[in-house]
């Protein structure tokens, strides 16, 4: 469905992606995993729009999108959530949420009711997203990338700064809710969470692919323990 | 006299009015290296400046030498007053703010300036009197030789105080990468305050040059030192100090010859074309960066 | 040497640090480990006063620092090599090492540093005239360390080291890390790399979503235990 | 009502368009320096459409606002892909050219023996054709008002539908917009080129109710003051920049409290506001409150 071919993306002289390969098949779920700075946002950017290509391509369902402008990437059903949940901050919740919906084009009501009831943020509808704490604030920007129902979902840290048993909440509603019968690209820091809700792992370290796999055959891969955790 | 001595004689007094463009470009580049943001009301304190020393030189027969400290030292005043209330409060907001607030503050120095004298036109001592030095068929002012002089004389003085002094350090430092300026202990409040002292201060000795040269000054002089340092400075690229001199004497010299071809209205629209072309095209100028990051290049393809 | 009492951290209505104890004993190597995220940058920030700390005490030698000013703080003894390293591009090596010592105003004895730190780092001897910037990774990282030495600073704060760099690099630095302290100076690491951090830690903390979860030293507990507790997470 | 009040409001309506021109950029994220430029051109294209073409003023006012948006519409494929500040000075630069261009721009006929049209720098005067209609000065302050009420009532219905949603979504982050399948490039230049419309039909009404007008009535001071309107009345509701038009020329320069100290006190307020109330008296948190109200009084709670 989705393929990335020999990816490369610079900026300004370092190369933050080096012929990077990747694959997401139907109802597929690829955790992205690597220490800090590695690339793993990048991958979504570049997927995502945001990022000119310096070499290589990426299909969707066989046709390139490089190149394309974020928005129309965005209607093809390829849905990104960003790491710092930037909601607008002077619209209400259910605002945000019509707001994702491509500006509320077509009946925007039930899907808006829908998206704020699987989230349980009906009791937040009329709430300015400025005053929401963090954890309201990640269901919302989930929220925003699910609203209309996505093909692809990149989500970028969605339990990122949450307490304990926030994460918990999240990685079952994702799991339970948001994953099942989509693909995605879930990139996060919690091992732990990742390995719930992802079917294949990947592993990242300075740009490149290190390793591959299911969860477990990744985290014991030598090479990811040393990049991740400086295993000898 | 031929042509070709007309070329060199415009491009003589193209230079000499660049070097006051320089200056002006200089200060609003020191301003925009360590705060990432532009002073519109610049113009507007030189001016702010130029007026009460011109009304001493009216009501209190204040010389030269007085006028010009009068300049520099109310143009450096209103550049504090300017930092404390359109950047220092605003800092960490969008860079459009203190932008906005800059302009708005323009109309207060500029309405007090014109509070004080009313005139359209004011008296503005001379720096000094005498006959053109003649080179061959040229000739030359002796104010702007000294203008030249001076200018070039604070150009060097700047980069001695940028490279050889601790405040010149705090300064490059935060113009450089202003996260680890904080690390290394500079006080930003105080080197962005120092940075609008001194860059009034460079603008109010510009002001002065200039407007001794003219012997004349008019409400309309702030809206100019605003627009000629600033597109001196685009010419020249954002926050660089050798961008500002190159930008500043190429300005002095294009619009010499177009106001000798076309007139002093070709002069001005030439000028705010070359301007608006910048922009669109080469955002940075000739030698500054343009402003770019992560956020920056996906705005670029929205 | 550092004493942090149950400090709140926060970005608009949201809180990164929520609630943070730790010291880090004089003459020692004290590491905070955590994933990314955990808010351990946030911790720094706060400790060189880049962020203002909503509440809680830090204290240096018993001396309240949290609220001062970032460039009170450097001149109270703390210097910081931050995250991602952030040398001063355009300017020299040398320059960047004067910058450092900016807060010093004993010539003759800054210049004598930056040639004690040349003698130390004799790769940014061979670069001092060139851009910072065109520096390759781990010379940066080797300028930022020897940047912040030019404070002469009582605690030294390094926010992940490591970051971005070849193993053969990490190793380097961390024996500069464990030079530093044969030296006297008391250091405060924040890393991602277990292994190196544990090898050269007196003591250490686990950090996870702003809070400390752990504190001990790298004999109490397994290093595979750590990265269990400190990344794989302990909620199976 | 006394003429000096007709006057004042007359005015207040005329220049609220401009204000309301910088409003509509303001509201995708964009501050423009330069929309006097439109004003200008409007003004200047409707005076020729009536004065030199003979043209009623029913075509000349759209002729004026059609003219206004072309020109909007092509500077805006221009400069709105530019960094936040260059796309302020930008602006500035344009309106500037296009002040310096009134100067230089010579169009002159005869009519009824007498010459008329533009005439550089000593202006553009005789555009009668209001009051060859024998408008009075009640009729034209209807007249602006009208059109007035007509353009925020339009921005305010805007608001609620997809296009505003999206306007708001580009002005608050244009990434975010993008990621939500927004075209930031598109939905700015339709908004740019609404703002040159807006700008130009108020240039026109303004030459045909003052009759005469000159290249430095559209100098910078107009597009500042057209950006303040909104940043003090408001971002959060067209009505926004009416209200600011109406406190600086109904309080300050038409009453003789502040004279000759208008501009300090007027530069004074938005230096402060921009601290304190970055959006404006009518911001969208007070144009929520506001419309809470109405709503409570409307519906009375169950119960």
């Amino acid at each position: 469905m989705l393929a990335l071919d020999r990816v490369t993306v610079e900026f300004g002289g370092l190369r933050a992606l080096d012929a990077l390969d990747l694959a997401v098949g139907p109802g597929e779920v690829v955790g992205l995993i690597g220490p800090n700075g590695s690339g793993k946002t990048t991958v979504l950017n570049a997927i995502g729009g945001l990022l000119p290509l310096s070499g290589g391509e990426i299909r969707w369902r066989e046709a390139r999108i490089d190149g394309q402008p974020p928005h129309r990437i965005a209607r093809l059903g390829i849905a990104r959530a960003l790491q710092h949940p930037r909601p607008y901050l002077r619209m209400t919740v259910a605002e945000n949420l019509r707001a994702a919906w491509s500006g509320g084009h077509g009946d925007w009501r039930e899907p808006v009711e829908k998206t704020l009831a699987l989230l349980e943020l009906e009791g937040q509808r009329d709430v300015p997203a400025a005053d929401l704490g963090l954890n309201d604030r990640r269901r919302l920007n989930l929220g925003q990338a699910i609203v209309r129902p996505p093909e692809l979902l990149l989500l970028d840290e969605p339990a990122g700064g949450l307490a304990a048993e926030e994460i918990a909440a999240m990685t079952e509603l994702l799991a339970s809710r948001v994953l099942p019968g989509r693909a995605a690209i879930v990139v996060d820091h919690d091992v732990e969470m990742l390995s719930r809700l992802c079917t294949r792992f990947v592993a990242l370290d300075a740009g490149r692919k290190i390793a591959e796999g299911t969860p477990a055959e990744v985290l014991a891969a030598p090479a990811v323990r040393r990049s991740l955790f400086g295993d000898a | 006299m031929t042509p070709l001595i007309d070329v060199v004689q415009v491009s003589i007094d193209g230079v000499m009015t660049g070097s006051g463009y320089a200056l002006l470009a200089l200060g609003f580049t020191l301003m925009f290296g360590v705060m990432r943001r532009l002073n519109l009301s610049f113009g507007a304190a030189l001016m702010l400046g130029a007026y009460a020393a011109g009304w001493l030189h009216l009501h209190a027969g204040f010389g030269a030498l007085a006028v010009a400290a009068t300049t520099v030292v109310v143009a450096t005043l209103a550049g504090v007053y300017i930092e404390r209330l359109c950047f220092a409060p605003l800092r960490g907001r969008d860079a459009i703010a203190s932008l906005v607030s800059s302009f708005a503050v323009w109309m207060q120095l500029e309405e007090l300036a014109t509070l004080m004298l009313p005139r359209h036109t004011n008296a503005f001592p001379a720096l000094m009197d005498g006959d053109p030095f003649l080179f061959g068929p040229f000739h030359v002012r002796p104010d702007q030789i000294v203008m030249l002089v001076i200018a070039v004389a604070l150009m060097l003085l700047v980069w001695l105080t940028l490279h050889r002094t601790r405040a010149g350090l705090a300064l490059r430092v935060l113009a450089d990468q202003p996260g680890a300026a904080l690390a290394v202990g500079i006080d930003i409040r105080s080197t962005a305050l120092m940075t609008f002292a001194a860059a009034s201060a460079l603008g109010g000795i510009a002001a002065f040059l200039i407007l001794a040269g003219d012997r004349q000054v008019t409400p309309m002089f702030g809206m100019w030192a605003t627009t000629k340092g600033l597109i001196a400075m685009m010419l020249g690229g954002l926050g660089s100090i050798p961008g500002a001199v190159v930008g500043g004497l190429a300005l002095g010299l294009i619009e010499a010859h177009a106001q000798w071809r076309l007139g002093p209205q070709g002069r001005d629209l030439l000028a705010y074309a070359l301007l608006f072309l910048c922009l669109v095209w080469r955002p940075g100028g000739l030698f500054g960066q343009t402003l770019a990051d992560t956020e920056a290049t996906a705005r670029a393809r929205l | 040497m550092l004493e942090i009492a149950d400090i709140v951290t926060g970005y608009g209505k949201i809180e990164a640090l929520k609630g943070v104890t730790l010291s880090a004993a004089e003459g020692r190597i004290t590491c905070l480990l955590g994933p990314n995220g955990a808010g351990k940058t946030t911790l720094m920030y706060s400790i060189a006063g880049i962020l203002r700390p909503r509440r809680g005490s830090i204290r240096l030698k018993g001396e309240e620092i949290a609220g001062r000013a970032p460039d009170r703080i450097v001149a109270s003894g703390v210097a910081l090599v931050p995250e991602n390293r952030l040398v001063f591009p355009q300017m020299s090596v040398r320059e960047n090492l004067q910058a450092g010592a900016y807060l010093r105003r004993d010539t003759a004895e800054i210049a004598r540093d930056v040639e004690k730190l040349f003698d130390r780092f004799p790769r940014l001897r061979e670069r001092a005239a060139q851009q910072a910037g065109t520096l390759s990774g781990g010379e940066q990282q080797m300028l930022a360390v020897a940047r912040a030495l030019m404070s002469r600073p009582r605690l030294l704060l390094m926010d992940e080291p490591s970051l971005g760099l070849a193993p053969l690099i990490v190793e380097e630095i961390f024996r500069i890390v464990a030079e530093l302290h044969r030296d006297g100076t008391t250091i405060f690491l924040v890393e991602q790399n277990a292994h190196m951090a544990l090898k050269v830690a007196h003591h250490f903390y686990l950090m996870e979503q702003g809070k400390v979860s752990f504190g001990g030293t790298p004999g109490q507990l397994a290093e595979d235990e750590v990265i269990q507790r400190a990344y794989l997470g302990t909620r199976r | 009502m006394s003429d000096a009040a007709i006057s004042v409001l007359t005015n207040i309506g005329m220049i609220s368009f401009v204000g309301l021109s910088a409003w509509v950029l303001l509201t995708v994220g964009c501050v423009s320096f330069g929309q006097q430029a439109f004003f200008g051109l409007g003004a200047y294209a409707a005076g020729i459409g009536t004065a030199v073409w003979q043209w009623p003023l029913l075509l000349a006012l759209p002729f004026g606002a059609l003219v206004g948006a072309l020109a909007a519409a092509l500077l805006g494929a221009m400069t709105l892909r530019l960094h936040g500040l260059y796309f302020s000075i930008a602006t500035f630069a344009f309106a500037e050219c296009c002040r310096i261009g009134f100067e230089l721009f010579s169009y002159r006929t005869t009519r009824d023996g007498e010459p008329i049209g533009p005439d550089g720098v000593e202006g553009f005067g005789e555009i009668r054709a209001v009051f060859e209609a024998g408008f009075t000065a009640t009729d034209q302050l209807t007249l602006v008002w009208l059109l007035l009420a007509l353009a925020v009532s339009l921005l305010i219905a805007v608001e609620r539908t997809r296009h505003g949603i999206r306007a708001r979504m580009v002005g608050e982050d244009p990434v975010a917009a993008a990621l939500h399948g927004v075209d930031v490039a598109h939905v700015r230049l339709a908004a740019a080129t609404v703002a040159g419309a807006l700008a130009g039909l108020g240039g026109g009404l303004y030459a045909h109710l003052t009759t005469y007008i000159e290249p430095r009535l559209f100098d910078a001071m107009l597009g500042v003051h057209a950006l303040a309107y909104g940043l003090i009345g408001g971002l959060g509701t067209a009505i926004g920049p009416v209200l600011g038009a109406a406190l600086d020329i109904g309080l300050l320069e038409s009453t003789r409290w502040f004279s000759g100290s208008r501009m300090i006190v007027f530069g004074g307020l938005v230096a402060v506001l921009i601290i304190l109330r970055p959006r404006g008296l009518l911001d969208e948190a007070a144009v929520r409150r506001i419309a809470n109200l109405f709503h409570a009084r409307a519906r009375p709670r169950h119960g």
